[in-house]
Parts: C-alpha cells; structure tokens; sequence
C-alpha cells in the first residue's frame, strides 16, 4: 500500500503549486511561447509574480514591462496587485482589437 | 429575452441569422444588424488577410455578459453576436451583431453599443497580412472614444 | 457611390439585399441594416395587419433625396432602401436600410438618420387592422424628436 | 381641316385650367376621393384653392381646414401661401406615417 504518498505537501499547503499562464497576440509572438506552468510556492501579486517571470526569462523583460500590458486573472481582466494562488489561471496580453 | 454568442472559425450567413431573429417573434418591430467585413485599405498599404486570435472561455463570457448589459439599457428581447477567428481573406465577413426590439431606437443603440463594447473589451487580437509582410494592429483611440457616448 | 431605392408590394430578402451591398465592395468595412417588421401590439389592441399606401413619385423622390442627404453627411458607400406598401400581415417585413461605410460609426448614424429622416417625411400613411375595427395610424412625436440630435 | 380648333383658348391664356388633385390616407377615406380635376380660371394660393374646393363641397370643410393637413405641390411639400397654376399636381395629405 502506498497511500500515504497520494498525500502531497502541496496540496495541504494550497499555496504551492503551480499557476497556468497564458500569452495571446503580439505578446504570444514575442515571447514564442503561449502557454507555461510556472510553480509558485506563496501566493504573489500579479506584478510579483511578472518579477518571477523575468527573473527566470530575462529576455522577457521589455515585453512584460510594456505599460500597456493586461493581465487576466481567472478569465477576469484584473489589476496588478491582485493575488495569484497555485491552481489560478493567469493570462497576459496587449490591448484587444476585435470586431 | 435571448442571447446567443458564438466565435468559431466558420462563416457565417446573415440572412439566416436575421430569419432567426425574426422568427417566432411578433412583438419586435425592429431588427439592426452590423456586420463587420475584412476590407482593402488600412494604414496605407494593401490588406490581403486579416488573422485572428482570441481567448477561448473568456470572450464568450465577454461577450455574454457584454449582450447583458445592452439588455439591461435597453428592450432588446433577442441578441446574436457571431465573431470568426483565424485567417481571414479579404472581403470576407468578420462580425456580425443583430438585435431586435419594439423600438428602433433601442435597436440601433444596443447594436451600436455592443460593437463598441466588443471594440474595446472583447479578448480579439487582430493581425493584418499584406504582400510581403504582416503586423498586429494597435489598439484605436477612436474606440475607446466611442464608448464615451455610453458613460453618462 | 450608389443608392438602390424600392418601393414595392412585394416582400424583400434582407439576406439578398445584404449580399447586394457586400459584392464586389472591398474598401467597406462595415454593413448596417434595419429592417421595420409588422408587430403585434401597438395602442392596447392586437394589430392582426396593416395597410400602406403612398403618394407614387414623390415618395421615391424623397428616399432619393434623403438618401442623398445622409451620403452628403457621412461616407456611405452604398445606400439601399426598400419600402414595401399594401396589405401586410403581422409579423411581415415593411421597411429595409442597408448602408455600407468604412467606419462603423457612419454606417450606423447613416442607417439611423435615415429612418429617423423616413418617418418624418416619406411620403406612405399606415392603417392598423384589429380583429374587428381599423384605424390610421397617428403621427408619432416621438419620430419628430428624433430627428433633433441631426439637427446640430 | 379643323386646325384652328385645336388651338385652345386656356392652353394660350396657361392661367386657365385644370389642377390635378391628390387625396392621400385619412384625408381620401373621410372625402371618400383619391383625385379630382378642378378647373381654376386664374393662379390662386394653396389656401385660396381650398376655400375654392370647400365652396363646391361644402362637407369637406372641416377636413380641409385640419391644422395639421399637409400640401405637396408638384411632388414637393409647400406652404399654403404657394401659387397653383394649371397644369399643376396639388396633393393634400395628414402627417405621414410610414416605416
């Protein structure tokens, strides 16, 4: 019996584990890269959380420094000081220009 | 009161779309529809193609609760929102809103509405093709503009 | 530039006029339509019909001249108007505007204008049937009060 | 040969003659006429051809005197101060209630 390993410490914790990002247009282009799982250990800020990013991609810094830049949180357009926690959906993109 | 939301890479074919409005419903006396085209000139050079990319899961609730609020300012009993994604070519058909009411006037301000709204804050993101190059297309002023009308 | 102006008892196809504005027009970016359908309920009783007649010559003279006016206010490529008269059933078509423009913006103030300008001056007079009565219709000042946000 | 009949006294004189006129909604339904020919021997005012009409059909009158009653002459909406002429169309009509 191997129960007691389905018991991960990340999963008790909640805080750790991993949050889904997603890049769309020019972004996506720029970045080569439209999908990432980046691991998260505390839940952080949207703009701690870009600092995360650059730290570990440093040639993604002028891309997610662009002023311009909207995030998504969970699929609701969202400020830079709201709170990622592990399992969150996080999405980055340039202004929409549909229709 | 109906809502209907689609974006899908297919055409899309507006007669049907404005018998669907129009069926089964003898209370409206007003349907406006808007249809948005892939067209010729753009920022000075020859658009051959439009691409486009969106957020799937997002902009259909964009644009669901987008319809919502048009419904709340206004009697629109049904509301169509058809946007295509992918490669599209010149002169073909990108958008399409329709919405009925008793009233024209309500007509033509929850069309005219939902466009800007979609504009501005639907989650598309537009990349024009030309002969030998291509680019994304910037975010317009003007939209946002648009939508001062609706802010009072 | 080009203006399509109809009158006629026969019913129209907004999905064949839709095409008719769209083929062959590749510098236009958006369509509006606004297509005036017979509805149930008007002043409390239930309107099974209506009737519409219209002074043959002037009538066609002013769509042209209103046409005219909005192609002179904004950049509307195409205008087609269509006004159907006679006998027409609750839930049939009676008034089709279609304009296709660059922008969206003309296109729907274009269309708009052009229904508001419609009511207030083309020529045609609508007589509602009920189950057991009839009577003509009376000039709405609500249709006079929208022409005031052109007048500026 | 009867050339000299075919010259008409009112076709030199063009201020004698027939106004064609139009009846539209209401206004036709409650005269019970759509068009009739009226023979001016002179140009008269909109206003003077009514009174003109109203003394040949005396319950017309208050039809004809409706405030709201329209005028188009020769296809293009006038006021009631315009001159007829013959040859003329005159259509009289309520508001239009189209679309």
């Amino acid at each position: 019996m191997v129960v007691g390993s389905a018991i991960n410490p990340n999963d008790v914790l909640s805080s750790t584990g991993k949050v889904e990002l997603l890049f769309f247009g020019q972004l996506k282009e720029r970045l080569k890269c439209s999908k990432l799982s980046l691991e998260i250990t505390q839940p952080l800020s949207i703009s701690e959380l870009k600092l995360k990013l650059v730290s570990q991609y440093p040639h993604w810094q002028p891309w997610l420094e662009e002023r311009e830049l909207l995030a998504a949180l969970n699929q609701t357009m969202s400020s830079s000081d709201e709170i990622v926690k592990a399992g969150d959906e996080l999405a980055f993109f340039p202004p929409v220009t549909g229709g | 009161m109906s809502i209907h939301i689609q974006v899908q890479t297919d055409d899309f074919n507006v007669g049907d779309e404005h018998n669907t409005l129009c069926s089964n419903n003898k209370s409206d006396g007003a349907v406006v529809t808007f249809t948005g085209l892939v067209r010729e000139f753009s920022s000075g050079d020859n658009v051959i193609a439009l691409e486009l990319e969106h957020y799937p899961g997002m902009t259909e609730q964009l644009l669901q609760s987008i319809a919502e609020q048009a419904q709340t300012r206004w009697q629109l009993a049904r509301i169509c929102i058809i946007h295509r994604v992918g490669y599209l070519a010149l002169g073909e058909q990108i958008v399409f809103v329709g919405v009925t009411s008793r009233h024209r006037q309500a007509a033509f301000e929850g069309a005219q509405f939902i466009m800007d709204y979609l504009k501005n804050h639907a989650t598309f993101w537009k990349k024009e093709h030309f002969k030998d190059s291509s680019n994304w297309v910037e975010f317009k002023q003007s939209d946002k503009q648009a939508l001062g009308k609706w802010e009072k």
